[in-house]
C-alpha cells in the first residue's frame, strides 16, 4: 500500500540501518538516558546507553576473544534479562547471529534448534539452562562455548568451555585493550541487507523453522511502527514475554533500539504484576490470553468485594460497556454520559487501570491469536487504548493494525505502513512489505513454498477485507475444511469463540470431511473452580471437577451460546456444535498437545484421544479412555477416564448464506 | 556430586550432660563437627536433640561437659556469645518477629553487624543511612538466594507455613553464620516445599561453606545431605558415623528407624 | 522442696530487716523513737492491715489463675461493691438483704464482662485482655459513681471500732482491724477449700494449667471465666465491706487495688499462699517503714514503699515468692 | 480510589526505605505540614491553640514516647506520669539555676536527665516481664512524684510545692513561656518540637535500633539468639522513651500551663498517655498523634455535647460518664481493632490502594 512520506526521514538516516550502529548512536547522543532497567535485589536497577554500549562492548570483545567469528550463531536462552539482551546486541556486533531459545523448551527441542542453527555460542541464564545446554553438548559437541549470567549453583562446574558472563566480560576487556579499534570497527562493517536475527517459529505441526531476518526487515519494519503511533524515546515497555517471541524481539529489542526509549525486565516469574504496577509502562504488548486471565482475576476479586462497591462496579462497567469506547474513539456521547463516565473513571475506571498497572499506558497492542470482543472491549471501555495487531514472525510482525479511532472487535485493522495486503483466490492472505524474511534457514523448499519470487508471502491464514476495508481472519487456510454437506468448518474461529469464555481454557473441534461438529474442552480450573466453591461443589483436581454433571452444565451453556452466535453467520451457520465433551485432562505442551505458544495442535490431539474423536460420532453417551502423560517431573503414567458426552443445541440459521 | 573434602574440628560437644530437676535431658553426649560438614541429629521425639543445639548456642547450660568452639573450651556458651561467633539458627516452632515484613526480620539478622549508634539512627544521616542501604543489599542477596522476592515487604504473620521456614533461614543467614543450627527446616513442609528447602541447605553449604547441624525426622532428606549423623535416644547417644553406617547400626535400628517402620 | 526453703529464707530475711533496719535507725538518730513493744504494735496493726491487703489480691489471683487475665478492675469492683451495697442501703434495703443483692448483682457483672468484654478477646494477647480491664475499670468507676452518687457515704455493720490492749496490756491494737482480719482469714480458708476440695475447684485450677485439660472434663471455658468473676466479685464485696466501713465508701477505695499489686509481685500472680504472704509482708513492712524509716526521709512513703519492696524482691526472684519458674522453651 | 501508583518504581534503596513511599503520601503530608505551620496559626482562636492544640501536641509527644517502649519495644510502662514530673522538674531545676541557658536547651537537658532516670528504672525490666514490669514501673510512678512533693529542694522550697516557669524567649523577645508568650509563638514552637522528634522516632523505629526492640517486643529469646543483647535493647527503649516524656513533661509545665504541682503527672496522667497509644496504635507513630487527638477532644466534646441537645448535666456526673465512655471505648477498640486508630488508618489506606479490589 502508499508508503508513509515521513518514513525517509524518520529518525533516521540511511547509515543507522543496524542495531550496533543504533547503539552506538544512542550511547553517543543520549548516553545518559535509561536504556534498560531490571527489578533486581529490590529495586530497579538501570542501565544508561553508555553503559549498556560498555557492557555489550566488553561482551562482544569477550565473545570474540573466545574465537566468535561474523556469521557464527549465538544461542540466547533464558528469561528477559538485560545481558541477554546485551548478548544479543553483542553477537550484532560482531557480525554474527543471535539465536534466542524459547527458555521453558524441554531439552530435545532445544537440542533440535541448536542442531539445526548451528549454533556455536550460547548466552543463557541459570544454571538451568546450563544443564540442559551440557547435555546437549553430549551429543553435539559443535558448541565451543557457554556463557551464564547468574552462577548460583555453578561453582563446581568445572568446564573448559563454560564461564559467566562477567568472566567473558573482563576476557573482553582486556582484548578491547589488545586491539584496539576491533570493536567500533566490526560494528560499523553490518550492513542493512546483512542477517539480524534468526527466530524459530514453533509451528503447529513438524519441527520449528528458523526465520532469517536482515537488519533492513526488522528495523524498517520497527520504524515504521513508531511512525504510525507516534512512539518516542521516552516510552516505559516491560519486557516479559519470551525472548524467542518475534513480539517480544521487535518491542523490548527493535523498536527500543530505534526509538530509543527503555526497556524493564521483571524480577522473577512470580512478580510480574507487581512489577508491571510498579513500572507502569506506557506501551504494552500481550497475547490476548494476558489480557484474559487478568480480566478473570479481575472479576474473582470483585467477587468478594462488599456489596456497595460490586454495585458500583457494575454500574459503572455497564456505563462504560456503553460510551466507554465511544469516548475513547472520540466519538460523539452526550454531556450527561460524558460527565458520568468522568465519574466512573475517578471511581472505578482510574482506580482499576492503577491496580493493573496500566494507568499510564498510550499504546496496548494484542496479537498471536483472537481476543474475545468482550475482553477487548472491557479494556477499551476503561479507557485503556488497546489494539489489534496481525502479524507473523516472516513479516517481522506487522501486517495489518487496528487504526485509532477505528477499532472493531472482530477485525485486524488495516495494512501497517509500507505492507501490502490481498486475498489468494483460495482464500488465502496474503501480503508484502520491508519486513519479509530473507528466507528460512537451510530449508529453500519451504521459503519457496512460503514466499514468491516478486516477495508475496502466504501467511497461511484464511481470511477476507470487511465493507469498511478492514481484514477479518477467519482461520488458519490449511484449517479451513468442509463438513460431508460442504459447509465451510473453521475450527479455530470456533475454538476461539468458545474460548472467549472464562470458563473454558482450551478448545478443540473437529469436523472436517465429517457429518457435523464436535468438540474437546478443557475447563479453565481457576474459573471454574471459583465458580464451584461458591455453589459449594466439592471437587479434588481437575479430573474430578471437568467430569461434574454441574460443569457439564455450565459449559452446556457456553456450547449452545456459541451455537447461537454462529447461526448468525452466513457463512458458518451450518457449522453449529453438535455434541461435545470435557477433556478429563488439561492439554499441555509438555505431552505434545500445545505448541510452546500454547497452540492446539489439532491433528495431534486427534490421534492421540482417537477413542474420544469416534465416540463423539458414534452418538454413544460415554467413553473410557486412557492416556500416557508426563509428570512435572519427567516421569511418565497412565492416566485413566469415562468421559461423558453430550448434546449440544440446535439453532435454526437467521441470515441465509448468499 | 562432587568430592567432598572436610575441613578442621570446628565444634567439640564433650561429655554434655544436662538435666532439669529430675529430668535428665542429654546425658554424656559427646561429637564434634567439622568445618564445611552437614552433621545431622536424629532421633525421636523427646530424644533431646533440641536440647543439644540450645546446649550449643547457649540457651541451657549444660550441668556437666564441655563446648570447644573454634578452639575455646567453655562449660556453658552464652546466648549473644554465640551468635557473635558465628552460630546462627532456625527452629522447630517457628520464632520470627511476627509484627514485621520478610525485609526486617531478615534486616534484623544482621543486626550485630551495625555499627552506627543510636544518634546517628535518629538522624538517620550519613552512616546510618549508608550502613541500611548497605545491609540491604546483603539480605537483598538471601532474599534472591532463597527466592522470596514475591512476599519482601509482606508481614510474616500472614506467609504460609512454608514461607515462614524459609524467612527463618534467611534471618540465620544474614548473619553470615560459621556455623548453621537447622531445627527440623522441613517438618510440616510439603514434597516440593522440601525439594526447595534441601537444595537450599546444600547451596547454603555449597556456596557459603557454611558448616551445618540439622535435625530432620525425615529419614531421606538425612540420609541425602548429611555427611555424618549423630543417633541420639532420651539423652543418650546411641551411635555416630556416615549415613550408611548409621542406617545399618542394629542399636539405631531397633530404637529409632525400627520403630518408625 | 527447693522452693519453699528459699521462700522461709527469704521471709526471714525480711523479718530481720524490718526489725533490723528501724532498730538501728533508733540506736543512730534519737528523732526515732524505738522500742520493742512498740515495734510489734506496728507490726501487728500492719500485719492486720495486710490481711485486708491480701484479700484484694485474692481476687487478682483467682482470676489470672484461672484465666491468665490480669484484672485490674479489682480495685473498680471493689468500690463498685460497696458503692452498691451502702446505696442499696441507703434506698432502704436492710442491711442483710443489700448484701445478698450486691453478691447477686457481681454475679450478674461476671455474667455481663465475660460476655461483653472477655469472649469477643478470646485468644488476644495477655496485654490485650489487660488493657482491657483497665477499661472496666474506668467504666466500673464511673458507672458506681453515676449511679450511687461520688460523694463519701458510711458503712456501718456494727463491728466495734475502738482500740484494745492486748498482751498484758503492753500492745494497743483496733478490734475492727481484729473482726477484719478474721473474716478475711474465713474467706481465704474456705476459697482454699474450694480450690483443694471441690470439683469446680479443681477444675479451676487445671483450668490455668492447660485450657484444654479443663475442656476435657466437660467444663465450658466461658462458664469457667464467669465463675472465677463471680468469686472474683463476692471476694471484692467482701474487701469493700471490709475497707468500706473502715475508711468510708467513696472513691478512693478503687485505690486500694494499687495497694494489692505490690502483694501480687510479692506473692506471685498464680498463688493463694502467696497473696496471703504476700500482703502480710507487704502490711508490716509498710507500717513499719513508715513508722520507723519514713522520718528520716520525709515522711509520706506509703505511697511507694510496698513497691520499691515489691521490686527488690523481683529482682531476686522475677516470679515471685511463689510463682512457678518459668523455663522458655525454643 | 485515590490512589494513582503505577509508575512509581523505586530505583534506589533510599527510595525504597524512605518514610513515605508513595507520591500522593508525600504531598498531603506536605500539606499537612504546611497546614500545621502556617495555616492553623493564622486561623485559630487563642482557645483553640492554648487550650486543645498545645495539649494535643505535648500529650502525643508523651504518647510517642511510651509507645516506643509500649508499642515498638513490647515494655509495658505505667510510668509515664512520673517521668513527665521528671522532665518538668529537671527544666525547673535547670531554668532557674542556670537563666542565662536556652529553652531549647533546658528542654533537651531536661529530656536526658529524664532518660537517666528512665535507664535506671528500667534495669528491673532485664529480669521482670509482662505485667510483673508493668506494676513494677508503678513504683517508678509512685517514687517520682513523692520524691517532687516531699523534698523542696525540687520546687526552690516553694510553700505550694507548685513551680512555675519563667518567662523564656526562643530569640529575641519572641518568648514562649511566662506571661509574654502568645499562643502563636508556644503553639509554633511545641510544634517544632513534636514534629523534629516525631521524625527522629520514625528514624530510629526504621533502623537497626527499632528492629531490635520490635524483636525483643516479638519474640524475646528469639531476639537474644540472634544476637540483640537485652539489656541495652531493653534500656534504650527505656531511655528514649523518658527522653521523649520528659521532654513532653518540661512543654507541659513550661509551655502549656506554666505553672504545674506534681500531681498533674499522677498515676492517671500515666493512664490517659497508656489510653491514648491503645486507642490510637501501638507501634505506630502516627497512632500516638491519632490516640492524643482522641483523648484530648473527647472530653470537650462530652462536656459540650449535653448543651448542644439541650441538655443541662451536673459537672460531677459528666465526669463520671466520661469515665464510662472512656472505659467503654476503650473495650470497644480493643475489641473491634485491638491496633487502634492508626490500624484503621492503615486499612482504610490500604483499601484506597486496592480499590476496587477488596484485597
Amino acid at each position: 500500500m502508499s508508503s508513509s512520506p515521513e518514513r525517509t526521514n524518520a529518525s533516521g538516516t540511511a547509515e543507522l540501518n543496524t542495531f550496533p550502529k543504533l547503539l552506538l548512536h544512542h550511547a553517543q547522543t543520549r548516553g545518559a538516558k535509561i536504556a534498560m532497567r531490571e527489578k533486581d535485589l529490590g529495586i530497579w536497577q538501570a542501565w544508561s546507553w553508555s553503559q549498556v554500549l560498555d557492557e555489550v562492548r566488553a561482551l562482544a570483545c569477550g565473545l570474540a576473544a573466545l574465537g566468535f567469528k561474523a556469521g557464527d550463531k549465538l544461542a540466547i536462552v533464558g528469561d528477559n534479562r538485560p545481558r541477554l539482551y546485551m548478548g544479543m546486541a553483542a553477537a550484532q556486533c560482531l557480525g554474527g547471529i543471535p539465536v534466542p531459545l524459547y527458555q521453558d523448551s524441554v531439552t530435545k527441542e532445544m537440542a533440535f534448534v541448536i542442531d539445526n542453527a548451528d549454533v556455536r555460542y550460547a548466552v543463557v541464564e541459570d544454571q538451568e539452562q546450563v544443564d540442559k545446554l551440557l547435555e546437549i553438548r553430549e551429543e553435539n559437541p559443535s558448541i565451543k562455548h557457554i556463557l551464564f549470567d547468574d552462577p548460583r549453583g555453578l561453582r563446581h562446574y568445572d568446564y573448559p568451555f563454560l564461564d559467566s558472563i562477567d568472566k567473558g566480560q573482563e576476557m573482553g576487556r582486556e582484548y578491547d585493550q589488545a586491539n584496539p579499534g576491533f570493536f567500533e570497527q566490526s560494528a560499523n562493517s553490518s550492513d542493512g541487507g546483512d542477517i539480524a536475527i534468526m527466530l524459530y517459529t514453533s509451528g503447529t505441526t513438524g519441527n520449528p523453522k528458523g526465520v532469517v531476518l536482515t537488519y533492513d526487515n526488522v528495523i524498517i519494519t520497527a520504524r515504521n511502527g513508531i511512525i504510525r503511533e507516534g512512539l518516542t524515546e521516552n516510552e516505559e515497555v516491560l519486557a516479559y514475554l519470551p525472548m524467542a517471541w518475534v513480539g517480544d524481539n521487535l518491542f523490548s529489542y527493535a523498536q527500543s533500539l530505534v526509538a530509543g526509549f527503555t526497556v524493564n525486565c521483571p524480577e522473577s516469574g512470580a512478580t510480574i504484576l507487581t512489577d508491571l504496577r510498579e513500572i507502569g509502562p506506557t506501551y504494552y504488548f500481550a497475547p490476548p490470553r494476558v489480557y484474559e486471565n487478568m480480566l478473570t482475576q479481575v472479576m474473582i476479586r470483585m467477587e468478594d468485594a462488599s456489596r456497595i462497591k460490586q454495585h458500583l462496579f457494575h454500574y459503572f462497567m455497564d456505563l462504560a460497556k456503553r460510551v466507554g469506547t465511544r469516548i475513547l474513539d472520540n466519538k460523539e456521547v452526550s454531556a450527561g454520559q460524558k460527565l458520568l463516565y468522568k465519574l466512573g473513571d475517578f471511581l472505578i475506571y482510574g482506580p482499576l487501570r492503577d491496580v493493573l498497572g496500566l494507568n499510564r499506558i498510550r499504546l496496548a497492542y494484542t496479537a498471536g491469536e483472537a481476543i474475545g470482543p468482550e475482553i477487548f472491549d472491557f479494556y477499551r471501555s476503561l479507557g485503556i487504548n488497546i489494539k489489534q495487531l496481525y502479524g507473523q514472525t516472516e513479516g517481522m510482525v506487522f501486517i495489518c493494525v487496528q487504526p485509532d479511532g477505528e477499532v472493531y472487535p472482530d477485525t485486524v485493522g488495516t495494512p501497517a505502513i509500507d505492507v501490502e495486503v490481498k486475498i489468494h483466490d483460495s482464500g488465502e492472505v496474503l501480503y508484502r512489505s520491508p519486513g519479509v524474511f530473507h528466507s528460512y534457514y537451510k530449508n529453500p523448499d519451504a521459503t519457496a513454498a512460503t514466499k514468491t519470487e516478486d516477495g508475496w508471502v502466504f501467511t497461511g491464514d484464511a481470511g477476507y477485507f470487511a465493507e469498511n476495508g478492514h481484514l477479518k481472519i477467519i482461520d488458519r487456510a490449511k484449517d479451513v475444511g468442509k463438513l460431508l454437506d460442504g459447509t465451510m468448518f473453521a475450527p479455530k474461529y470456533i475454538e476461539n469463540k468458545l474460548k472467549f469464555f472464562s470458563f473454558i481454557k482450551e478448545a478443540v473441534a473437529f469436523g472436517n470431511q465429517r457429518e457435523y461438529t464436535c468438540i474437546f474442552v478443557n475447563i479453565d480450573l481457576e474459573a471454574v473452580g471459583n465458580w464451584a466453591e461458591r455453589r459449594n461443589l466439592a471437587y479434588s483436581g481437575y479430573i474430578d471437577l471437568a467430569d461434574q454433571d454441574e460443569v457439564y452444565e455450565l459449559i452446556q451453556g457456553c456450547v449452545d451460546k456459541v451455537n447461537e452466535d454462529l447461526s448468525h453467520d452466513p457463512l458458518l451457520c451450518k457449522s453449529q456444535i453438535r455434541r461435545f465433551l470435557v477433556l478429563h485432562k488439561e492439554l499441555d505442551a509438555d505431552d505434545g498437545e500445545l505448541t510452546r505458544t500454547r497452540k492446539v495442535r489439532r491433528s495431534f490431539i486427534e490421534e492421540r484421544y482417537a477413542p474420544l474423536v469416534e465416540a463423539l460420532y458414534a452418538g454413544v453417551p460415554k467413553c473410557h479412555i486412557e492416556t500416557q502423560v508426563k509428570f512435572e517431573d519427567g516421569r511418565t503414567g497412565m492416566l485413566a477416564a469415562d468421559v461423558k458426552i453430550r448434546e449440544a443445541k440446535q439453532f435454526t440459521p437467521v441470515a441465509k448464506a448468499s | 556430586m562432587h568430592e567432598r573434602k572436610l575441613g578442621d574440628v570446628v565444634l567439640q560437644a564433650e561429655g554434655i550432660s544436662l538435666s532439669f530437676g529430675a529430668m535428665r535431658v542429654l546425658n554424656n553426649v559427646s561429637f564434634d563437627v567439622h568445618q564445611g560438614e552437614i552433621r545431622s541429629i536424629i532421633g525421636p521425639n523427646g530424644a533431646g536433640k533440641s536440647s543439644m543445639l540450645n546446649v550449643i548456642n547457649g540457651v541451657y547450660h549444660p550441668q556437666q561437659g564441655s563446648i570447644t568452639y573454634r578452639g575455646e573450651t567453655r562449660q556453658q556458651m552464652k546466648v549473644h556469645q554465640a551468635a557473635a561467633q558465628g552460630i546462627a539458627r532456625t527452629f522447630q516452632n517457628i520464632a520470627l518477629f511476627k509484627g514485621m515484613s520478610t525485609l526486617d526480620n531478615i534486616m534484623t539478622g544482621r543486626n550485630l553487624k551495625i555499627k552506627s549508634n543510636m544518634l546517628q539512627q535518629a538522624v538517620y544521616w550519613g552512616k546510618a543511612q549508608k550502613e541500611e542501604i548497605e545491609h540491604r543489599r546483603k539480605v537483598e542477596e538471601i532474599i534472591d538466594f532463597l527466592e522470596i522476592q514475591a512476599i519482601r515487604k509482606t508481614p510474616v504473620g500472614k506467609l504460609p507455613y512454608g514461607m515462614q521456614k524459609r524467612v527463618e533461614l534467611g534471618r540465620a543467614l544474614a548473619a553470615e553464620p560459621d556455623l548453621l543450627l537447622l531445627d527440623e527446616p522441613m517438618a510440616g513442609m510439603n514434597v516440593e516445599e522440601k525439594e526447595d528447602m534441601c537444595r537450599f541447605v546444600l547451596d547454603i553449604n555449597d556456596e557459603f561453606g557454611t558448616t551445618i547441624i540439622l535435625i530432620e525426622h525425615d529419614m531421606g532428606v538425612v540420609m541425602d545431605l548429611s555427611d555424618r549423623v549423630v543417633v541420639l535416644d532420651y539423652g543418650n547417644q546411641l551411635a555416630d558415623g556416615p549415613p550408611d553406617v548409621v542406617r545399618s547400626n542394629q542399636a539405631v535400628i531397633d530404637a529409632y528407624l525400627g520403630v518408625s517402620n | 522442696m527447693r522452693i519453699e526453703q528459699d521462700v522461709l529464707k527469704i521471709l526471714l530475711a525480711a523479718l530481720l530487716l524490718m526489725a533490723a533496719i528501724p532498730w538501728t535507725a533508733g540506736k543512730l538518730s534519737s528523732d526515732i523513737f524505738f522500742e520493742w513493744p512498740f515495734f510489734f504494735e506496728v507490726a501487728i496493726g500492719g500485719l492486720l492491715a495486710g490481711v485486708m491487703y491480701s484479700l484484694v489480691a485474692l481476687g487478682f489471683v483467682l482470676i489470672f489463675k484461672a484465666s491468665g487475665v490480669f484484672n485490674f478492675s479489682q480495685g473498680a469492683m471493689v468500690l463498685f461493691s460497696a458503692l452498691t451495697l451502702v446505696g442499696l442501703n441507703e434506698l432502704g434495703v436492710p442491711i442483710w438483704l443489700a448484701i445478698v443483692f450486691t453478691l447477686a448483682i457481681m454475679v450478674v457483672l461476671a455474667v455481663v464482662i465475660e460476655r461483653v468484654v472477655l469472649r469477643p478477646l478470646v485468644n488476644q494477647e495477655h496485654i490485650i485482655l489487660f488493657m482491657a480491664t483497665i477499661g472496666i475499670t474506668y467504666f466500673l468507676d464511673g458507672f458506681g459513681q453515676t449511679l450511687w452518687g461520688s460523694e463519701v457515704k458510711l458503712l456501718d455493720l456494727g463491728i466495734p471500732n475502738s482500740p484494745g490492749l492486748y498482751f498484758g496490756g503492753q500492745i494497743l491494737i483496733n478490734d475492727f482491724d481484729l473482726v477484719a482480719a478474721l473474716i478475711a482469714g474465713i474467706l481465704v480458708i474456705s476459697l482454699a477449700f474450694f480450690f483443694q476440695y471441690t470439683r469446680i475447684g479443681r477444675a479451676l485450677r487445671a483450668v490455668a494449667d492447660d485450657h484444654q485439660a479443663a475442656l476435657s472434663i466437660g467444663i465450658p471455658l466461658k462458664h469457667i471465666w464467669v465463675i472465677v468473676w463471680a468469686v472474683a466479685g463476692i471476694v471484692a464485696l467482701v474487701a469493700g465491706i471490709m475497707w468500706g466501713s473502715k475508711l468510708g465508701v467513696q472513691f478512693s477505695l478503687a485505690l486500694i487495688a494499687l495497694k494489692a499489686l505490690p502483694v501480687l509481685i510479692l506473692g506471685g500472680f498464680t498463688s493463694v499462699p502467696g497473696a496471703i504472704i504476700g500482703g502480710l509482708i507487704i502490711g508490716a513492712g509498710e507500717k513499719l517503714a513508715e513508722v520507723f524509716i519514713a522520718p528520716m526521709i520525709g515522711g509520706g512513703i506509703e505511697d511507694w514503699f510496698a513497691y520499691m519492696l515489691a521490686l527488690a524482691f523481683l529482682v531476686f526472684r522475677p516470679q515471685g515468692l511463689f510463682g512457678e519458674k518459668i523455663i522458655e522453651r525454643v | 480510589m485515590l490512589y494513582r501508583e503505577a509508575g512509581e518504581f523505586k530505583a534506589t534503596y533510599q527510595a525504597d526505605q524512605a518514610i513515605l513511599t508513595i507520591r500522593q503520601d508525600r504531598w498531603f503530608m506536605l500539606a499537612l505540614m504546611v497546614i500545621a505551620f502556617l495555616v492553623i496559626p493564622l486561623i485559630s482562636s487563642e482557645y483553640w491553640l492554648g487550650t486543645i492544640m498545645l495539649p494535643f501536641l505535648i500529650l502525643a509527644l508523651a504518647a510517642l514516647g511510651l509507645n516506643v517502649l509500649t508499642g515498638y519495644a513490647g515494655q509495658l510502662s505505667l510510668g509515664t506520669g512520673g517521668f513527665m514530673a521528671t522532665g518538668a522538674f529537671a527544666a525547673y531545676k535547670l531554668a532557674t539555676s542556670f537563666p542565662d541557658l536556652h529553652i531549647f536547651l533546658v528542654i533537651l537537658l531536661a529530656g536526658g536527665i529524664t532518660a537517666v532516670a528512665g535507664l535506671l528504672f528500667g534495669i528491673p525490666s532485664l529480669r521482670i516481664k509482662g505485667f510483673y514490669l508493668a506494676v513494677a514501673t508503678l513504683a517508678s510512678q509512685f517514687f517520682l512524684i513523692w520524691m517532687f512533693n516531699k523534698f523542696g529542694w525540687f520546687t526552690n522550697y516553694s510553700a505550694s510545692g507548685v513551680i512555675s516557669a519563667p518567662p523564656m524567649a526562643v530569640i529575641g523577645d519572641s518568648y514562649v513561656t511566662g506571661p509574654y508568650a502568645t499562643a502563636e509563638a508556644k503553639y509554633l514552637f511545641v510544634l517544632s518540637i513534636v514534629v523534629l522528634f516525631a521524625l527522629m522516632t520514625k528514624n530510629l523505629v526504621r533502623s537497626n535500633i527499632g528492629r531490635e526492640w520490635m524483636a525483643v517486643r516479638d519474640m524475646d529469646i528469639a531476639a537474644e539468639i540472634i544476637g540483640i543483647r537485652m539489656l541495652p535493647t531493653k534500656l534504650k527503649a527505656f531511655a528514649y522513651s523518658s527522653f521523649l516524656c520528659g521532654i513532653a513533661g518540661a512543654l507541659w509545665a513550661f509551655v502549656y500551663t506554666g505553672s504545674v504541682e506534681p500531681l498533674a503527672f499522677d498515676v492517671n496522667r500515666s493512664f490517659q498517655i497508656l489510653f491514648m497509644i491503645i486507642i490510637g496504635g501501638l507501634g505506630s507513630i502516627m497512632g500516638a498523634f491519632l490516640g492524643a487527638g482522641f483523648i484530648v477532644l473527647l472530653p470537650i466534646f462530652l462536656n459540650n455535647a449535653p448543651h448542644w441537645i439541650g441538655l443541662n448535666i451536673h459537672v460531677d456526673l459528666i465526669s463520671h460518664i466520661e469515665f464510662m465512655v472512656f472505659g467503654a471505648l476503650i473495650i470497644f477498640f480493643l475489641i473491634v481493632e485491638p491496633h487502634g486508630l492508626a490500624r484503621l488508618w492503615q486499612l482504610l489506606k490500604e483499601k484506597l490502594r486496592l480499590w476496587p479490589f477488596p484485597y
